[in-house]
């Protein structure tokens, strides 16, 4: 059970970011649960590189020890750059929406329906 | 030339070469067609049986009303539908995890 | 509603200290934790810095949104004719033309634990400054676009 | 000797050249607003003759690898590396050319059209800087060989999609469509991400063929394969997650909706290659082609009969847009349901699948046409709302004459291109259930319907007062219109030279799992 508590806490991160997402009606309260969703995929990317007793995998002064997997770390940045790419442009259109609208509550931000 | 869909064939020109003999066909009847009318006289406005002509926009048919035969004989179905598209995101969110969800538990079961 | 002069002169002793500091991150980033997005991000923090301490309004003409575009632009641009160069010299498109070359950032690499030599990595320098300025400006662009539009509200 | 160099490069330069015109366009907006629109349409001209260059070259001496980054671009595997590819390949085969080449020409179709309808409005530079980025976003999608870059180009396509939704903002409607738009599609995305990772965590790859290679099935890769299939069926507008796709396309501009129609489509290519390059036989294909199967036939029936009380004809078009997509998803899940046994797939299965691959480029064509129309009347008119339009006939003949096309097209009425595609769906899906392919003609049926419905409120009836002086719409839109039209006729009139030429060699490369797989590790 020890060892794959990272992926446990991953996918409880995940859920917590779901159920946050269909369940908060204010539309900044959503976009956290997608980042909340987005930190669990990127947890459970660098869980996947770990290797029990690796270093950090810088090559330039590394000793001949074991290092954990560097690509699960590229992934993880390109998420985190696209994470913040996504948030940034959301954030705006509900900043633009309660101009607009006056409200940031999905429930009421439904002019497009039917 | 023609198309193989697997029982049958289907060849475009043929199609268009029976298409243009019918639109010649129906071109020598309409050309027999009454000599004495002329584009712009009396003959042009629509016999309402003696009424004055309705103003221009209340002629024409507008879309809303066009199928509501069919809507109507569909009630319960659009009844049920349409109020599905709610418009409101958590619900959108909602449908595609529980998609995610239903299909996880047929392909777990089954696959 | 100004902030005071503590604040404000702390931020112009801060500022050059954040500005090397992310542009160490990015220039060191095939050698140490760091690149053109983390080092771009840093400096970015050093623009939120001069809005917190000086107010938006007079800081509109001087930090221009017109002026981060361009650093912008000339990010991507540079890192697309870097990648772009690579056909020329025969490699794949990306190709690493430099490495070992010689020239610009072109030395060997030693083997075993060493503090690794700025001039190694051939195109990866280049392609990290080139998405450091990129990030800046994209930063930057954003950064003022939120304040632009809470200032209207205000 | 430049020819050879485009010509090996030709995978890498399909990128490079729209990402050089994406990023360098808002220095040509400095200079002048034609200057702009020149180097944007010449980009886009670029884009479009690489496509062909590179269509003929894969589908005369098959499918081409490019090695992003390598020494030469076929080094795909490395001397060192046991075998294992570790950079960023390229595989592009003819079904990824078949949708790079139906992409270019819709984009640029696109772009000729929104050099005028977007002529009095502000911020051009962006406009036209995010389309370029979205046909990047669409043509990585469909020529990448790597899981990751394709989930990196799904983003890239949904970012840009949703910012070009929400460009016009008008009182608020397109943001909120833009939004919904922008969540949902990165929802998919982190799920298609979350089934990299589980992927990777497996096969200590991220390269299609080697994961394909090494494909067991375990639980997990049950697990990632649902979550892709989903994801993207979500992207491409599947019936029980539609919901974004009338609220987006409605509100775009007209030009962005029919490329994001595009973008929808890669999307559809990703669930076809996830299934069966990225698995292919290892998955259970019974279960996983009946569930494309339901999804398409979900989407048929909810899409027409949704689409025919409305009221606003770019929503109508859009719920037609996921009936269509209903079409694709019927014809390739019956290709998958009998993708192990070879004489049942040679029956009638092979049959099913060139009808929907047909389809994906026949619905890009008439679909973007039936939107430019609808953006024209906007653009004249003003309004999209069908009980306010009227007698738009007698004085925008050509838009009309579009219209004609695009919609019988759609409705799938002999001489066009829709009903080529659909006749081949209906005939092979009848040997395979007969009810699934009653379900199709209905649904055909009541898209002529609903077509009628907005043929005879826009364009019928007498001339209204307030729109007297409604006058044909400027020429390059009429241009743009006129390269979809004329396409949808030639590939109706000559279907057969069509699906020997570029659809049977894009369906035999998505079957054939084995020439994928030896393409890239069996190295040129």
């Amino acid at each position: 059970m020890f060892y794959n508590l990272p992926f446990i806490v991953a996918g409880l991160i995940i859920m917590v970011g779901i159920v946050t997402m269909v369940f908060k009606r204010n539309l900044v309260k959503m976009i956290m649960g997608l980042s909340l969703v987005e930190a669990g995929v990127n947890l459970l990317l660098v869980a996947i590189g770990y290797r029990a007793g690796g270093i950090a995998p810088i090559f330039t002064n590394a000793p001949d020890a074991q290092m954990v997997m560097p690509t699960v770390q590229a992934m993880t940045l390109t998420n985190i750059v696209i994470g913040i790419a996504t948030t940034a442009m959301l954030l705006s259109f509900v900043m633009i929406i309660y101009r607009k609208y006056g409200t940031a509550d999905a429930g009421k931000m439904r002019k497009l329906r039917g | 030339m023609s198309l193989q869909t697997g029982t049958g064939f289907w060849d475009p020109l043929l199609w268009v070469v029976a298409f243009a003999i019918a639109l010649l066909i129906s071109y020598l009847i309409w050309a027999r067609g009454e000599s004495t009318y002329h584009k712009d006289t009396e003959a042009v406005k629509p016999y309402l049986s003696g009424n004055a002509e309705p103003e221009k926009g209340e002629v024409h048919i507008r879309a809303g009303n066009m199928y509501w035969g069919f809507t109507e004989a569909l009630k319960g179905y659009y009844s049920r539908v349409v109020p599905l598209h709610s418009g409101i995101l958590n619900d959108y969110v909602l449908w595609f995890i529980a998609t995610a969800a239903l299909v996880l538990v047929i392909v777990g079961v089954i696959g | 509603m100004d902030m005071s002069r503590i604040v404000r002169t702390t931020a112009n002793v801060l500022l050059p200290f954040i500005l090397i500091y992310g542009f160490y991150i990015v220039m060191h980033g095939h050698l140490t934790p760091g690149g053109g997005f983390q080092g771009g991000a840093v400096i970015a923090t050093g623009i939120v810095l001069l809005f917190a301490a000086y107010s938006y309004t007079d800081l509109k003409e001087k930090v221009t949104l017109g002026a981060l575009k361009n650093s912008e632009t000339l990010g991507l641009l540079l890192f697309i004719f870097t990648a772009l160069l690579a056909l020329t010299a025969g490699f794949a498109f990306f190709g690493n033309w430099l490495v070992n070359g010689g020239a610009i950032f072109g030395d060997m690499v030693a083997f075993g634990p060493n503090p690794g030599d700025l001039n190694t990595g051939g195109v990866i320098p280049i392609m990290n400054l080139a998405v450091g300025i990129e990030v800046l400006g994209a930063m930057g662009v954003i950064i003022l676009s939120m304040l632009s539009g809470i200032q209207e509200d205000a | 000797m430049i020819q050879d160099i485009i010509l090996q490069n030709s995978p890498a330069l399909l990128l490079a050249v729209p990402m050089l015109g994406a990023f360098a366009t808002p220095l040509f907006g400095r200079i002048s607003g034609t200057v702009r629109n020149a180097w944007v349409l010449l980009v886009m001209a670029a884009t479009l003759a690489i496509s062909l260059v590179l269509g003929f070259e894969v589908l005369t001496n098959g499918t081409m690898v490019y090695t992003f980054g390598a020494a030469a671009p076929s080094l795909s595997i490395p001397a060192d590396s046991g075998g294992i590819p570790i950079r960023i390949i390229f595989t592009v085969d003819a079904m990824s050319v078949f949708m790079a080449i139906s992409a270019s020409i819709v984009a640029f179709a696109v772009t000729l059209y929104s050099l005028v309808s977007q002529k009095m409005s502000t911020g051009k530079d962006g406009y036209y800087a995010l389309l370029i980025l979205m046909l990047v976003g669409i043509l990585g999608m469909v020529c990448t060989g790597d899981i990751f870059n394709f989930f990196v180009f799904l983003e890239i396509n949904s970012l840009a999609g949703a910012a070009l939704v929400a460009y016009r903002v008008d009182k608020g409607l397109a943001v909120e469509g833009g939004l919904k738009y922008a969540v949902i599609s990165t929802l998919g995305g982190l799920m298609v991400l979350f089934s990299v990772a589980l992927l990777y965590g497996q096969y200590d790859t991220l390269n299609i063929a080697m994961i394909a290679e090494r494909m067991q099935f375990t639980f997990l890769d049950q697990v990632a394969l649902v979550m892709l299939i989903v994801a993207l069926a979500m992207k491409a507008g599947a019936v029980p997650m539609h919901f974004w796709t009338p609220d987006a396309y409605s509100m775009a501009p007209s030009a962005v909706t029919a490329l994001l129609i595009v973008a929808s489509q890669a999307s559809l290519y990703g669930v076809f290659r996830v299934a069966f390059t990225l698995y292919g036989v290892a998955l259970n294909w019974v279960t996983i082609g009946w569930i494309v199967i339901i999804l398409g036939v979900l989407s048929m029936f909810v899409g027409v009969t949704m689409a025919i009380p409305q009221k606003d004809v770019k929503r109508l078009m859009a719920y037609h847009a996921v009936s269509q997509t209903g079409y694709m998803l019927l014809g390739v899940g019956v290709g998958l349901a009998v993708l192990g046994d070879p004489e049942m797939m040679k029956l009638f299965g092979l049959t099913a699948m060139e009808g929907g691959i047909f389809h994906i480029i026949n619905h890009a064509m008439y679909k973007g046409l039936l939107f430019l129309t609808a953006g024209a009347i906007f653009y004249q008119t003003g309004t999209r709302n069908l009980n306010k339009l009227g007698g738009l006939g007698h004085s925008m003949k050509w838009t009309m004459l579009f219209f004609i096309i695009g919609a019988l097209a759609i409705a799938g009425i002999p001489p066009f291109n829709g009903f080529a595609s659909k006749l081949m769906i209906y005939e092979s899906v009848f040997l395979f259930n007969p009810l699934l392919s009653i379900i199709a003609m209905v649904v055909s049926v009541l898209t002529l319907a609903s077509f009628v419905k907005v043929f005879h409120s826009i364009f019928m009836g007498p001339k209204l007062p307030e729109y007297e002086e409604v006058k044909e719409v400027p020429g390059p839109m009429l241009a743009g219109m006129g390269i979809l039209a004329l396409l949808v006729v030639l590939f109706g009139i000559f279907p057969q030279q069509i699906v020997d030429i570029l659809i049977a060699p894009a369906a035999g490369a998505l079957i054939d799992q084995s020439g994928y797989i030896e393409s890239v590790l069996g190295g040129i």
